[in-house]
């Protein structure tokens, strides 16, 4: 079921300000694939082009072989495409579970008058999708934080809320903004292993766009580097990390010898 | 000498005690690393100092008792904090960033020498002078939030995670420009940073923080060669 | 032809009104990041005490003075002691308080002098004078000239003072601008303060065409409102070109537009601020902010 | 840090509302009592709850755009004003009262659909002003349309009287129509703002980027509660007709559309008992500052509303929160909950099938 | 202002609702609901030695000036009156009369709300201002037969004693205002273009119907332009323009406003355009309009009334006017001067009721409607010569007549033609 995600000469422009210049890759369905580059390369906007929060100036979009450029992001959810966002924008007042059941909007049947007279096929389906959305929070470590408002966790469980909620879709295809900004070394290590699993498991084509390059090393099959809106490179994250361009454009001398 | 010196400082959230007990001396010129794991308390500790949560214990700076002072207060001292996300204004445009920045300074002449200097401090931020600070990109709003904070002239800078979500080479640029800075002007410096190996560039000594308290401080170079911290906290 | 230049210039004679309350409600908001229903109210409370002190003999220009001080400390105490707890609030909370304020000063007006209409003595002299074929009074051109005083000099503490900056740099993010050194709460008293006072400023100049009573700027507080989303909220000279702007249009579209008529020209504003936003979403001379998703 | 390792969900009280005696009996008690209190009270109180009512629907369709939705509407009352005059011309006319009901509810929600496609392009304050023009150029336009309006002398209908053999009294009659279609109204809105619709909802006031990535397409969704909101606005018209069985221009000034918004603030935002207590405080409190003092209502009003929300910001709904806040401050605080300590985190599953309320939802 | 319409009672109605709604009684009052009183017994609201009347009436918002003047007039009347003791009833007893004013804000449903408030502790209701604000509860005073007379509207549905058996208007209807006026221009036997100005609603209609019945016929007379504005309007400044540029010699103002009366007057003379005008009876006072307004300098200023305006010197010695003066801010508490006619009508509206409770054999609502219709010929205090109440006349509030009056910079004088 995973998808296949091909982009091809996509440019964006805003004003006069070219953010993204012909940028083209093929992401396999099921790959696991980086998206890397210096701030301002244009990694968010091109996440946005994917995701339709933006509309490319020019060149396709396809998902599985349909153009998807300038459709909505409402739309495009129906695709079979999930994201995440950088910084997790959860309802913080409501519980986690809520937040979580957020993603199944799409699967849930029923129009408002249905809903608001409590039909049996709406609440059958709502409480099917609840005990999913637990069993999800379960698998994820998430279980014991179901009922408490999104407020009292912390920022790293949000991003695994955030996760969830994605999930909860039955993406095909999963895009994760910078899912490692922020999170200490150890949860790192717990998310490298979800996302792991989630292609083992759930058969999704996941795109990530990272800075953290362990992370990156770690987990993707391919990755793309983007400087300055334009693709800088394409291949596995060590030939990246090795490319003399990368090092100069992105991750610095030093900083490479630091990195262990 | 000792510029600021806290002692066993402590801070609450309603009942949820963050602080336990926080010491930390930061010498004239010196800079201060505080690592430790999310909810250590790192940035509660930088707001203590700065007057944004109320704190109990002492908190000194250049021989003045500073705990229950408004941030206001505290930053016309000479404390400028850089907040967690960066707190940059952001309908104000890169320019209106650096002369709030300046805003308890009356030496108009200095202050426009100081824009130069931030300028030349981050060169990226020369182009952009006329953005608002919404449209920059992560990096550059970091920049700006420490161009912003040294506009004041403080004697001690509060930096609060200057590298979060940033590239590599990004960060690298920005502790670069806050290294040059300390070497030229002298600025003592309070630093929180998730990635010590960035911290340790800039940092002479550094302290540990779990669950509020202080559990292991030392010059950089100890605890950069501590196995457990490397595990730990470093990311090795 | 000299009918139509007389309603252009009736227009903005008019717009001048929506102009002078505009400006306040610009002015709080760039200060505090709030849209303020209180402003007509307060800009009235003021013209009250002007009138009242012209009665108890002090001359017209230093009772005006003298409420410009009374209202610049009135809107300050109004921060201090009440809209402070709600600015880090629910904006719509902190809006509702407003109106609350708005029927409180209302109320309180109505009760220390009757809600009967009184004659506030105007600054400039009812004589007209004819140009370009059209009579207008010297009491519309002082009245529109001061507006454009005041205009001049809101723009310039917005764009180029350094309390200027302040104000704006405590309303877009306080505890931020705390950080240097700025007195975020005396800021916002002086912000609502100044805001005040530019109401009294702006009842000074209006009383004596609409007549003082309690109510006097409630209906021309939408107009106030159209003519701030129109020009975008962050600009003063943007605020007073939509209220002229709304003032000639709606003259010209109830005489000339058959269908609108004199009872319907009160949709022309709203007409044209869906056609405006719709194609600038930050109103005419709004500052675009492009936000990073 | 400190951890707070949370005791299962809540407090005392909604643990109470929680057990399932509590839950079944509830809705049935509340039954008993509206169909009692009618008899019981005495007609000036039964006025006073039946206008209670008619203001109370329009401050949960109100609550629904913007309560639940965050679009900000200054339009409301103007709804309220077109189902009144549907309603009006229906009786007048000698139409089926069912049709009239049916009307009173479809043409509000066409010219609320109609309206709402072109002003959710906006948003913020925009959209404000847009909608503060219904009623603004509702007043002219009802004067202007008099064939159909009775123009400024405004409309009667008297439709109201209990019916003969029922033994009521005209206000005991009117009270039970308003409890009946209004709390149909309530429970229908109620199920709807929680589940599907009403995360929805949130989603897109929290946050649109996040609700369209989710398939929720935001100008949809703000369309369909502008919608549901204009419908429940016109049922309001229709039981004000029922209650006031008078409607004229001034229904419908967009003062009484800002009081509408005051009424939601003060109750509560996206609450439902906000809703019931916005409505009663719209039509309490001039009677309440009549009986205090008629030459100064304006000024209680507005000390009134002043002193209620700077005690209650959170309107009064949240007066329960507010009490128990020292106790809620031990788990709300702002330190982040981490996973227990011990690896058994399986609490939370056997409470799971029950599908408890989630209150946080509704803050009802 | 700074008085207090506060009732002994008022705090306990709160009380007592409060505890209506806490504490349901079971008990309910015979006679609630459908059948009011009846017979000889006693109507609610009045007793041997009192009688309360209700008034619902605007007192906040824009129009609180004239309801807040509807509100001392009859308040000061019956102050006066109680003071000397009470009124005399014609069944022989001796009563104070109370009065009970609510503040409506010209809220049709709050004005309702009023009503079903007092309805059960007043004898009648009265002085009301407002033709929504009466009409939201016509309907209910018909069914519980509670009598809503001598009400400030010139409505005239209020006066069809077929359709509103338990109303009565006072003020004349506003047609009748009209035609008066343009009987007079008519009759002028000159040639004269006329501008009309009216407010867009039943008021402004009514005017204009009036006069424009009354011209009908007369050849000397041309309408050149007729437009409205509304009640909410800041500004009539390009109607005026408008109007002018019609090169009308009269201008016929239907407006209730009083600042947009004095603006319009202002702006006519901006323009250097000096007709004749019209105006109406409630915005014509000397004091607030004309003086302000600038009426000198017109050819003519013309309105009607049935009212001496206080502060007219004609009637500076006249004994109606110094007893009414003093009366308003004892009694009143309406310490300032008169800004509004509406203090003077519901004077009268005192004395047309003190007329009818002296007829009054049993004191029941039925019997006093009976009294009140079959006034004839009652000069209230306060009125002009030639002008009278008269209630028996079938389609006619309470005041019919009306005299045509030039403004002579000061006050006004009664005419017979125009001049």
């Amino acid at each position: 079921m995973a998808a296949e995600l091909t982009l091809q000469d996509v440019s964006l422009q805003f004003g006069g300000i070219k953010v993204l210049q012909e940028v083209g890759f093929v992401v396999e369905p099921g790959q696991i694939f980086g998206l890397v580059g210096p701030n301002g390369a244009g990694k968010t906007s091109l996440f946005n082009c994917i995701s339709g929060h933006y509309r490319p100036t020019s060149g396709t979009v396809r998902i599985d072989g349909a153009e998807v450029q300038g459709a909505r992001p409402a739309t495009l959810a129906g695709h079979g495409l999930a994201r995440t966002f950088q910084h997790p924008a959860l309802q913080l007042h409501a519980t986690v579970l809520e937040n979580v059941l957020l993603g199944a909007h799409s699967r849930l049947p029923g129009g408002p008058l249905e809903w608001a007279l409590r039909l049996p096929r709406a609440r059958r389906a709502e409480r099917e999708l609840r005990a999913e959305a637990l069993e999800l929070l379960e698998r994820n470590g998430l279980g014991w934080a179901a009922h408490l408002p999104a407020d009292e966790l912390s920022h790293g469980l949000h991003k695994g809320v955030e996760l969830c909620r994605a999930l909860l879709m039955k993406p095909k295809l999963l895009l994760l903004d910078e899912p490692a900004a922020g999170l200490p070394h150890a949860e790192v290590e717990t998310l490298i292993a979800t996302v792991r699993r989630l292609r083992e498991e759930d058969d999704i084509t996941v795109v990530i766009v990272e800075h953290h390059m362990g992370l990156i090393a770690a987990l993707t099959d391919r990755v793309v580097v983007l400087d300055h809106g334009a693709k800088l490179m394409e291949g596995t994250a060590a030939q990246a990390q090795s490319d003399p361009r990368v090092i100069e454009a992105y991750i610095g001398k030093d900083a490479a010898d630091d990195a262990a | 000498m000792t510029l600021l010196e806290l002692e066993g400082v402590t801070a609450s959230y309603g009942p949820v005690q963050v602080l336990d007990g926080v010491s930390l001396r930061v010498p004239d010129n010196g800079a201060v690393g505080i690592l430790g794991a999310n909810g250590a308390g790192k940035t509660t500790t930088l707001r203590a100092i700065s007057g944004t949560v109320r704190a109990g214990g002492r908190i000194v700076f250049d021989g003045k008792d500073i705990r229950g002072l408004r941030p206001d207060r505290v930053a016309a001292l000479g404390i400028a904090h850089v907040p967690e996300g960066r707190g940059t204004l952001g309908d104000l445009t890169v320019r209106e960033n650096l002369r709030v920045g300046a805003y308890l300074r009356k030496d108009a002449k200095g202050v426009a020498q100081d824009i130069d200097y931030c300028l030349d401090l981050f060169p990226n931020l020369q182009n952009r002078i006329r953005s608002n600070a919404s449209a920059l990109s992560g990096g550059e709003q970091q920049m700006l939030a420490v161009a912003r904070a040294i506009m004041s002239k403080p004697r001690l800078l509060l930096l609060d995670e200057a590298s979060l979500g940033l590239a590599p080479s990004t960060a690298k640029n920005v502790y670069d420009a806050i290294r040059r800075l300390r070497i030229e002007s002298g600025i003592a410096m309070v630093v929180v940073e998730q990635n010590a190996n960035l911290a340790f560039t800039l940092v002479d000594s550094a302290t540990v923080l779990e669950t509020g308290r202080n559990v292991l401080t030392g010059t950089s170079a100890e605890l950069r060669g501590m196995d457990e911290i490397r595990r730990a906290y470093l990311g090795g | 032809m000299d009918k139509f230049i007389q309603l252009v210039v009736d227009g903005l004679s008019t717009g001048s009104v929506y102009a002078a309350l505009a400006l306040a409600i610009v002015l709080v908001h760039q200060a505090t990041g709030l849209i303020n229903f209180a402003q007509g109210g307060l800009a009235v409370l003021a013209a009250y005490v002007a009138w009242w002190l012209t009665n108890q003999g002090v001359p017209l220009v230093l009772a005006i003075l003298l409420s410009i001080v009374f209202s610049f400390a009135l809107g300050a105490l109004v921060e201090r002691y009440l809209m402070r707890r709600f600015e880090r609030g629910d904006p719509d909370t902190a809006v509702v308080v407003t109106i609350g304020l708005l029927t409180l000063i209302t109320g309180v007006a109505g009760w220390l002098w009757t809600y009967n209409n009184q004659q506030f003595p105007s600054l400039f002299s009812l004589e007209t004078v004819s140009l370009l074929g059209v009579s207008v009074s010297i009491r519309s051109i002082g009245t529109t000239l001061a507006i454009v005083v005041v205009m001049v000099l809101l723009q310039a503490l917005f764009a180029g003072t350094k309390l200027g900056l302040a104000l704006r740099a405590v309303a877009v993010n306080p505890q931020s601008a705390a950080f240097s050194g700025l007195p975020v709460g005396r800021l916002l008293m002086v912000g609502w303060g100044l805001a005040a006072a530019l109401g009294a400023v702006a009842g000074a100049l209006v009383a004596p065409q609409l007549t003082l009573t309690p109510g006097m700027l409630d209906n021309a507080l939408v107009y106030a409102l159209a003519a701030v989303i129109l020009g975008g909220l962050t600009s003063p000279v943007g605020v007073v070109v939509a209220a002229w702007i709304i003032g000639v249009l709606e003259n010209l579209a109830a005489v000339y537009v058959g269908f609108i008529g004199f009872d319907l020209k009160v949709a022309v504003p709203f007409i044209l601020i869906f056609v405006v936003l719709i194609v600038r979403p930050q109103g005419l001379f709004g500052r675009k902010v492009v936000v990073r998703v | 840090m400190a951890r707070v390792v949370e005791a299962p969900a809540s407090s005392a009280a909604s643990s109470f509302r929680r057990r399932p005696w509590v839950r079944r009996a509830g809705p049935l008690v509340l039954l008993v009592v509206l169909v009692a209190l009618p008899l019981m009270l005495p007609e000036g109180a039964n006025d006073t709850l039946a206008r209670i009512g008619v203001f109370a629907v329009a401050v949960l369709g109100l609550n629904v755009v913007m309560g639940y939705t965050g679009q900000v509407s200054l339009g409301q009352i103007f709804f309220l004003g077109l189902g009144a005059y549907v309603t009006a011309y229906g009786v007048t006319n000698d139409w089926n009262i069912v049709l009239v009901f049916v009307l009173a509810c479809l043409v509000p929600a066409v010219v609320g659909l109609v309206v709402a496609l072109a002003a959710a392009r906006l948003g913020g304050l925009a959209i404000a002003m847009v909608t503060i023009a219904l009623p603004i150029v509702g007043v002219p336009l009802a004067k202007r349309l008099s064939d159909y309006t009775g123009g400024s002398q405004g409309l009667s209908a008297r439709f109201t009287d209990a019916p003969e053999g029922t033994g009521l009294y005209d206000d005991q009659w009117q009270l039970y129509l308003v409890f009946l279609i209004g709390g149909t109204v309530f429970l229908l809105t109620r199920n709807l703002v929680r589940g599907r619709y009403g995360r929805a909802f949130a989603i897109v006031k929290g946050n649109e980027n996040v609700a369209s990535s989710m398939g929720i397409s935001p100008y949809r969704y703000k369309v369909l509660a502008f919608t549901i909101a204009s419908l429940i606005g016109g049922v309001s018209g229709f039981l004000y007709m029922v209650v006031v069985q008078y409607t004229s221009p001034e229904t419908m000034s967009f003062g009484h559309s800002i009081e509408l918004l005051v009424a939601m603030v003060i109750g509560g935002a996206a609450s439902i008992v906000g809703s019931i207590l916005g409505g009663a405080f719209y039509v309490v409190v001039p009677d309440l500052t009549n009986a205090i003092d008629p030459s100064l209502t304006a000024l209680l009003q507005g000390a009134l509303l002043l002193v209620v929300l700077f005690l209650l910001p959170g309107g009064l709904a949240s007066l329960p929160r507010a009490l128990t806040r020292g106790r809620r401050r031990s788990r709300a605080g702002r330190g982040p909950a981490a996973p227990p300590t011990t690896p058994s985190s399986t609490t939370g599953s056997g409470t799971a099938a029950e599908e408890p309320e989630t209150e946080r939802q509704g803050h009802a | 202002m700074r008085k207090h319409l506060r009732s002994r009672r008022a705090l306990g109605i709160a009380v007592a609702s409060a505890v209506a709604i806490t504490l349901p009684g079971c008990a309910r009052e015979v006679g609630g609901g459908g059948d009011g009183g009846s017979g000889g017994e006693a109507s609610p609201g009045i007793t041997d030695d009192s009688i309360t009347l209700g008034i619902t009436t605007p007192l906040s918002g824009a129009t609180a000036g004239p309801g807040t003047c509807t509100v001392a007039g009859i308040t000061a009347y019956f102050g006066a009156k109680n003071a000397e003791g009470g009124v005399e009833f014609g069944d022989g007893k001796t009563r104070t009369v109370e009065i009970e004013a609510l503040d409506d804000a010209y809220d049709p449903q709050q004005a309702a709300a009023n009503y079903d408030q007092l309805k059960d502790e007043v004898f009648a209701m009265t002085a009301g201002l407002g033709t929504p604000t009466n009409r939201a509860w016509r309907d209910a005073a018909i069914a519980d037969e509670v009598p809503q007379v001598l009400i400030m509207t010139g409505d005239p549905l209020f006066s069809d004693a077929e359709e509103s058996p338990w109303q009565l208007g006072f003020v004349p209807i506003y047609q009748n205002e009209g035609e008066a006026f343009g009987e007079l221009l008519a009759s002028s036997g000159q040639d004269h273009k006329v501008a009309i100005l009216s407010q867009n609603d039943d008021y402004g209609e009514g005017y204009v119907e009036g006069f424009t019945s009354a011209i009908e016929g007369a050849d000397n007379i041309e309408v050149v332009e007729q437009l409205t504005y509304e009640a909410t309007d800041t500004s009539v400044d390009a109607q005026i323009t408008q109007l002018a540029a019609s090169g009308a010699d009269v201008v016929f103002n239907a407006m209730s406003q009083v600042p947009l009366v004095v603006s319009a007057l202002q702006k006519a003379q901006q323009l250097n355009w000096k007709p004749s005008w019209f105006l109406p009876s409630n915005t014509s006072s000397p004091g607030a309009v004309l003086e302000p307004g600038g009426g000198a300098a017109f050819p003519g200023i013309y309105s009607v009334s049935f009212a001496k305006a206080p502060a007219s010197p004609a009637f500076a010695e006249d004994e109606d006017v110094k007893a009414y003066l003093a009366a308003l801010p004892q009694y009143g508490n309406y310490p300032d001067p008169p800004a509004f006619p509406h203090c003077q009508w519901s004077w009268m509206v005192g004395a047309t009721l003190e007329q009818a409770f002296s007829e009054m054999t049993e004191p029941t609502r039925e019997n006093f409607m009976e009294a009140l219709r079959s006034i004839e010929d009652f000069q209230a205090p306060l009125m002009l010569p030639d002008t009278t109440v008269n209630t028996t006349e079938d389609g006619q509030p309470a005041v019919s007549t009306v005299v045509v009056q030039k403004y002579n910079g000061r006050g006004y004088d009664t005419v017979e033609s125009f001049e």
